[in-house]
């Protein structure tokens, strides 16, 4: 589709401003002094209202979102986002809000409601986690990542510790060893084994040096580390504190909880489990708790209840590391989060885990007759397989299989991650996905199976019925083009 | 409601094809000793209940107080085409498009945005969106230390406070010498800036509302070999010197004004643009332009080997999700109000903070702090604690201001005042009266 | 704002190409004396100003008053996935789906909410929406009329007096008889039934939430070679006898209580579901089950040779634009609520009005007019004119019910009160407190 | 697609009712005796939230609309619809309103807003019609024509006079006659001359007997009857009553007002000239207008201004025709027009009329050398195209033409209404479609003549890029499949 700049034509209106409605004389006096002024004006788009209305719907055609099918991209937790929520986040009492109100002077009054949501959540997600208390400021994973890094820096400066790596698993998330590279970290791999990080390497590369380690568990493959308890134990014996990424807290609501396991410090993301939305790729929200010892270095803003019931904003944090977010960390995405945790409640969200890792397995075991997994045992909500077979005996990849699938209907899985499963094809299916719906997408992956091996060519030109045949990523990277310019 | 569509029966069946007995047998891997003693949320609720107690906390809320309270994030109308497109499920329910033949609607409506944004800005190449202006000016600064090498940043303190204290947060445990200056002309920095800076952070229009050329900072900071950071209010670039013409290496800021509702401090926007000898060292996403094996236009991710996904620790930034849906808010935003309409909303708002201005330096004692020009925010004085003028005028319907003394202790009698396409001459008359009453 | 995308420059060409030199010339077909001289409907408004003003209007409507107010219109909850859906564009911007290839969308929904209605009235055809409901009693009476060749119609008084007088007025040129009879069972109407009937009409549950078994009537009709014609509430149909069941020959109703908002009064949706041998004689539209060429399943229009555009005068009705868009809003919300959530709902109604009545009938001098059973609503009489009581209660926060005098004379002091699954228990005790301090 | 009922399955759940807050008792005193209840729940879908988005998203993907592009389909005025107007009409304070409120005693102050919406636009409809007073019960516009015709029984009544007929020219809308007869009115067709309803026809075919006209001004030829004050002279020479149809009032909006050109009854389609969606098919709104002597016989309620400027209903009209409405008319759609309306002003609604004439004249013109157009001579918002050379020549008929331009992404325009011309094209672009957008129709409809001359088969085979074929209409009508039944 042509772009929004190349159907622009000149003199053409979107939309007609407010009348000036005070003195002209008024306009005349803010005008500024040429110097000031751009040479030109901006080239913005020059079209009409039906315009942009056709455009983006047009675009969103050529879109495919969970609202359209199964969306197994595994590790981000695609699943169906309740709309009610959608609603709630547009009554003016929250959209319209602004969030210095409660900085005024009585002005938390102004915003009782939406303190009491920050506040709430921060109740609820401490009980699902075993943490003392959350700031709702991170505003997606990684930067909840930060925060906790930031976290565990500020604890080891209080302390007086000089401590300079931080721990990651093989199969951590690439924004685990990036975040903790930002705040200032030195980062070292731990191998796995089975599957899971291996608690002999584990302790044979802990010292002193060591700030912290940071897993997921459930990890990116799916599975829980029984060694937990013994790895946490072992940190804390140096001292170092426990970072759990919350990505996978889907797989084990109600069952288990990181605070139990030994983790000092959570980062969840709501947009995964709690079901907000992704928007194309955010915005996400990424509190992050913490055990009471580490409650003195949470960032401030905090929301705070006094006797008398009421919310107030507190900012006397001492050891506090201060501000990461303009206010309160994203709201309007904590708000829907809250919303759905209260529609779940206690029994919602056990049922919740415990589907996701039904149907997990499920697929595990119905795509396990035609589809290397790559660790052959009972997964948690996910479930890696691996193309490695099939690239060698027909010459298809990971890749392949996902261009397969977007004919069939369906979003691929998450591809060439995690990293330690070679040709890695990454399944979650979420709890939101009916078996009639998995049962269609074995069946699919059972007609790529059969391709793979009578006609492989075939699935190299896939996918077919999309608007786009596969791309040139290369040609992309290396003739860059990131910003449309009108030929002369 | 639990959104969950399997029934018992399915689960039966399905538990019958994996050899096991209960859901429980599915937790085995977790040991036992592990195992919580359960939750304490509260029972489930229906749609219904969730939604009347959600409604009832949203009129707790003051929202309809007349606003104007800016300090960077401002009470702008948004056309409601704007939340019609942005409401398909599509695009929301999406996410990043890592598979970019199903998903062209979000990589073209990316690559749009970051047009939209280099034609703003005047800059080379733009990302796909940072968290918001705040951690974007941290981002900022973390590509000018990595791109020259240097430690220091020199920061004017009439760059919004609010990322100000972050980028202390975030700069503390980094080994980098963070200065704060307080200058009326580039002058005034010359003995700060000197060869072991970084970058030279300068915001337009200020903080404080008012237009300067900031031409002299960066030139400053390029005879440092110091990058020249531009921190920039979206819709004033409709009107001024671009950052571009005034030589600014990175510009980055909150979008929130461009169709974002206030939403109690997010999800906003932070938009990052650079001149083009950065683009490989930009934090974040972006989208580039290519064809297919047939030769068809279509869009991609790219540059994704300066990523965290990729290059692990190495990446340029830890950033994964960003703000896709508020970019594409802001691109829709932008189309609808096109060239000729962004540009006459600004100077909208220019002479309707003019009128306030005029208005509210009527009132005996109340004086302009700053001698402009100006954008559509200004500092007024008051003879009084402006926490207190502020905190009275609220029952008369109005958020009056931001009282400045919370972010300058010099400053408490300080007022800054936003004034918006969305304020009438009414209120700003009531404003007016107000002030003066309780003064 | 105009909505007109083209510019100056765009006409400007466009008449070069017609030959003309200016709009005006556009009209000279119209005859100089035809001419008006103009318009006075005020200057264009912006959005903003538009969306301010109407923001105000709404303001001075009491919408939020705890709503008892039914009277065949009901403030049942939405889930909020039905305005999701059904403001997506591709089906609320199209038209009637003329061209079947590109309305597959439309069709078949019409198809699954034929479907849907069929299943709740136990009928074998359903038309794709009428108007309302009392349009709908009109087309019914019409059809029984068409097909007995007879003029008279018999219509039981507790049928809603909203449709009884439309009926009045449609019916008053026509040359039909229409009796309207007050009746505690079929045998009241032995002598008004006879073979000069072409339909008799019953509503159940009846205007006063009465529910009772109307076969009786309607095997009085059938006796009689009159069409047997249900008014029934959509929502009762899920728990009570069907009237096919009952023997009913056409059913047609509101069905606004499926998902539609009260929006004062309208859109609302008429619906119409009859037996199979009258599918050929039903007005309005219908979609049906075909397959294209290759035998793949589609959905088209049919019977359209009854339509208006092709029989013209000879049409079995004058409907064209129907309420396509309210059916759809009650086929998501059927869908939503299923076979067991649309009954459970139903009882959950029923078990607050029990509750209610309870509470209502506590307090002295309140008595119940009917003795049972209910669905949702029911009629007490109070010790004063029930206008006067329902005036007091809006101070407190109560549209109290429906005072029966307006349509019935003799009953001044009843008061119709419905309770849908919305009311709390908590309102419902404000509202006895209420009633009980006003009287 | 399969049905929503072919993927339910038993015992899923869409929606969780709230709990039941009042005493279990009263739940057991409610309970209906057996005899009362069905005898099978009704087989509704029993699917999960997630299956109902899907399900309709898919589904509106399946669909065209004025959203996803250009919809000339003559005579229907499809415009694009604002989305503010949409924004509006969900606002709390109208969609929660019920309708009974302002006949409560003292009630009228609950709906201040509302009543004013519907007065204004009574005012504002008046004044653009040249009429005294509207009512805005008429739920659509057939649904106007018939309150219409029922005021004219309502005042020839009143008069005395006796009537049987009512006279439609030959190029009327169905539901002209239509409405006309299920008045009780017997029909008399008048032939058109030039394209127009002849007047000397007319004069001849006028008698006592006729109780009234139904005209449409530019008719649905796109034409503008310049004998129309003629037609009205002799029309009321005879006291019958002028009724125009105004579904084509886009085109004069501001040139011409139908109670100056000697119409007595005015009905308007809001959804059409005032921008409302048409829904799929509806709701639509077809208020009706009268001049001053007919005000008498309007529908009740009615609202009226009292002299401290508030609003109440009235039901004092002795000579009113009654409720033809259970309330106020559609009144959803009334508000969307209103803004619409008050968007526009006089201005705006007059550049409407200009553009919407010269979208269909340039298309007359651009498609002309290429296209047989019914009537050659100026047009006013719309124009007729006849393919009846292209069917005799290469067996192309307008279905045809209609089947190719749905391949080349447009909604085709009418087809085979107007009766009057063979094999119809009747293209209705309107005002809200740019130059681009109508040189793209033209573009397209060139290449259909080209394929009509080289390859007509290939015009038999479309559309084939929509998700299913031509249909089987015939079969469809003959095999009656309403309604879904489960096989056995
Ligand atoms: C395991 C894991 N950790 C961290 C993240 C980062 O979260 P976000 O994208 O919200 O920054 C992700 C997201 O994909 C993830 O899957
Ligand atoms: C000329 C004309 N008259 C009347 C009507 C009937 O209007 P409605 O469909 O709103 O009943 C139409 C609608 O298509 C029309 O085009």
């Amino acid at each position: 589709m042509r772009s929004i700049f190349e159907i622009s034509v000149p003199g053409r209106r979107g939309v007609e401003l407010p009348r000036l409605d005070v003195p002209q004389s008024a306009a005349q006096a803010a005008e500024l002094p040429a110097e000031l002024l751009r040479k030109e004006p901006a080239a913005l788009p020059e079209v009409a209202e039906v315009d942009v209305v056709r455009h983006y719907t047009n675009l969103s055609r050529m879109n495919f979102g969970v609202d359209v099918g199964f969306y197994p991209l595994g590790s981000c937790t695609m699943k169906y986002n309740p709309k009610f929520t959608e609603a709630a986040s547009r009554l003016p009492g929250f959209a319209g809000l602004h969030p210095l109100l409660p900085q005024l002077r009585r002005g938390g009054m102004l915003a009782q409601g939406a303190l009491e949501v920050l506040y709430e959540t921060d109740r609820l997600l401490s009980e699902i986690t075993g943490m003392a208390e959350f700031t709702m400021q991170p505003m997606a994973g990684a930067h909840g990542e930060l925060t906790g890094i930031m976290l565990m820096a500020a604890y080891h400066r209080d302390k007086g510790n000089r401590k300079t790596t931080i721990l990651v698993p093989d199969s951590a998330h690439g924004t685990n060893p990036a975040s903790a590279a930002v705040a200032g970290y030195q980062v070292v791999t731990v191998p796995s084994k089975d599957g899971v990080m291996d608690p002999e390497a584990f302790e044979s590369m802990l010292d002193d040096q060591v700030a912290g380690v940071m897993m997921t568990n459930p990890n990116t493959v799916g599975l829980f580390n029984p060694y937990i308890k013994r790895i946490a134990d072992a940190a804390h014996g140096v001292d170092a504190l426990m970072y759990y990424d919350g990505a996978n807290l889907n797989a084990i609501m109600g069952y288990a909880k990181p605070g139990e396991l030994g983790f000092d410090i959570v980062h969840l993301n709501l947009h995964k489990t709690f079901a907000t939305p992704h928007g194309g790729g955010g915005p996400g929200s990424g509190p992050v708790g913490v055990v009471d010892r580490l409650r003195d270095f949470l960032p401030v803003s905090r929301v705070v209840q006094r006797d008398d019931g009421t919310y107030a904003l507190s900012y006397d944090y001492p050891k506090s590391i201060g501000y990461i977010a303009p206010f309160y960390g994203n709201f309007g995405v904590i708000l829907k989060a809250y919303a759905y945790i209260k529609a779940l409640g206690s029994e919602g969200l056990k049922k919740v885990a415990a589907n996701a890792v039904l149907n997990a397995n499920y697929l595990r075991v119905k795509l396990g007759d035609r589809w290397q997994v790559g660790h052959d045992k009972p997964c948690m909500h996910e479930v890696v397989f691996s193309a490695k077979d099939k690239v060698e005996k027909y010459g298809i990849s990971a890749l392949d299989v996902a261009k397969a699938l977007i004919d069939e209907g369906f979003h691929p899985p998450t591809v060439y991650f995690p990293l330690v499963v070679p040709e890695a094809l990454m399944i979650e299916p979420t709890e939101t996905e009916s078996k009639e719906t998995l049962d269609s997408f074995v069946a699919a992956m059972a007609r790529i199976a059969d391709k793979a091996e009578s006609d492989p060519e075939s699935l190299h030109a896939s996918p077919c019925l999309t608007p786009v045949g596969r791309l040139d990523e290369v040609g992309a990277a290396r003739k860059l083009d990131l910003c449309y310019v009108e030929e002369a | 409601m639990d959104f969950i569509p399997n029934t018992d029966r399915d689960r039966e069946l399905m538990l019958a094809d994996l050899g096991l007995r209960s859901m429980e047998e599915l937790f085995d891997s977790i040991p036992a000793e592990l195992r919580t003693s359960g939750l304490d949320l509260g029972d489930p609720l229906s749609e219904m209940e969730v939604t009347n107690h959600l409604a009832h906390l949203a009129g707790l809320n003051a929202a309809d107080l007349a606003c104007f309270t800016g300090a960077g994030f401002y009470d702008h109308f948004i056309p409601a085409a704007v939340d019609a497109l942005i409401s398909r499920g599509e695009f929301y329910t999406a996410y990043t498009p890592y598979q970019a033949e199903m998903s062209q609607g979000t990589l073209q409506s990316i690559y749009e945005y970051q047009t939209a944004i280099c034609r703003l800005t005047g800059m080379g190449a733009s990302n796909a969106s940072l968290y918001d202006g705040g951690t974007g000016l941290f981002e900022a600064a973390m590509l000018a230390v990595r791109k020259t090498g240097k430690k220091k940043l020199v920061v004017l303190n009439s760059v919004n406070p609010i990322y100000r204290v972050m980028l202390r947060s975030y700069t503390v445990n980094l080994s980098l010498e963070l200065v704060e200056a307080d200058a009326s002309s580039a002058d005034d920095l010359k003995g700060l800036v000197d060869d072991k800076t970084a970058a030279v952070i300068v915001q337009y229009p200020d903080f404080f509302g008012r237009v300067f050329d900031p031409e002299p900072y960066f030139a400053l900071a390029s005879e440092n070999k110091a990058l020249a950071i531009a921190v920039c209010y979206p819709l004033a670039l409709a009107l001024l010197k671009t950052p571009a013409e005034a030589g600014a290496d990175i510009v980055v800021g909150e979008a929130q004004c461009l169709g974002l509702p206030l939403s109690f401090g997010g999800p906003y926007l932070g938009y990052m643009a650079v001149s083009k000898k950065f683009i490989r060292a930009m934090p974040g996403r972006v989208a580039g332009k290519t064809v297919d094996h047939d030769g068809k236009v279509g869009y991609c991710l790219t540059l994704q080997t300066r990523e965290q996904h990729i290059r692990r620790e190495k990446a340029t930034s830890n950033i994964c999700s960003n703000e896709a849906l508020c970019a594409l808010i802001a691109l829709v935003y932008m189309s609808l109000m096109g060239k000729e309409g962004l540009r006459e909303l600004a100077e909208l708002n220019m002479a309707k903070a003019a009128y306030a201005r005029e208005r509210l330096t009527a009132i005996p004692g109340v004086e302009l702090v700053d001698k402009g020009p100006w954008f559509n925010e200004f500092r007024i004085s008051l003879p009084l604690d402006a926490r207190i003028a502020v905190s009275r005028l609220i029952d008369k319907g109005l958020a009056a201001g931001f009282p400045l003394g919370r972010y300058y202790p010099d400053q408490p009698n300080n007022l800054l005042v936003a004034v918006t396409e969305k304020r009438t001459k009414e209120e700003i008359g009531i404003l007016a009266e107000g002030l003066e009453a309780v003064l």
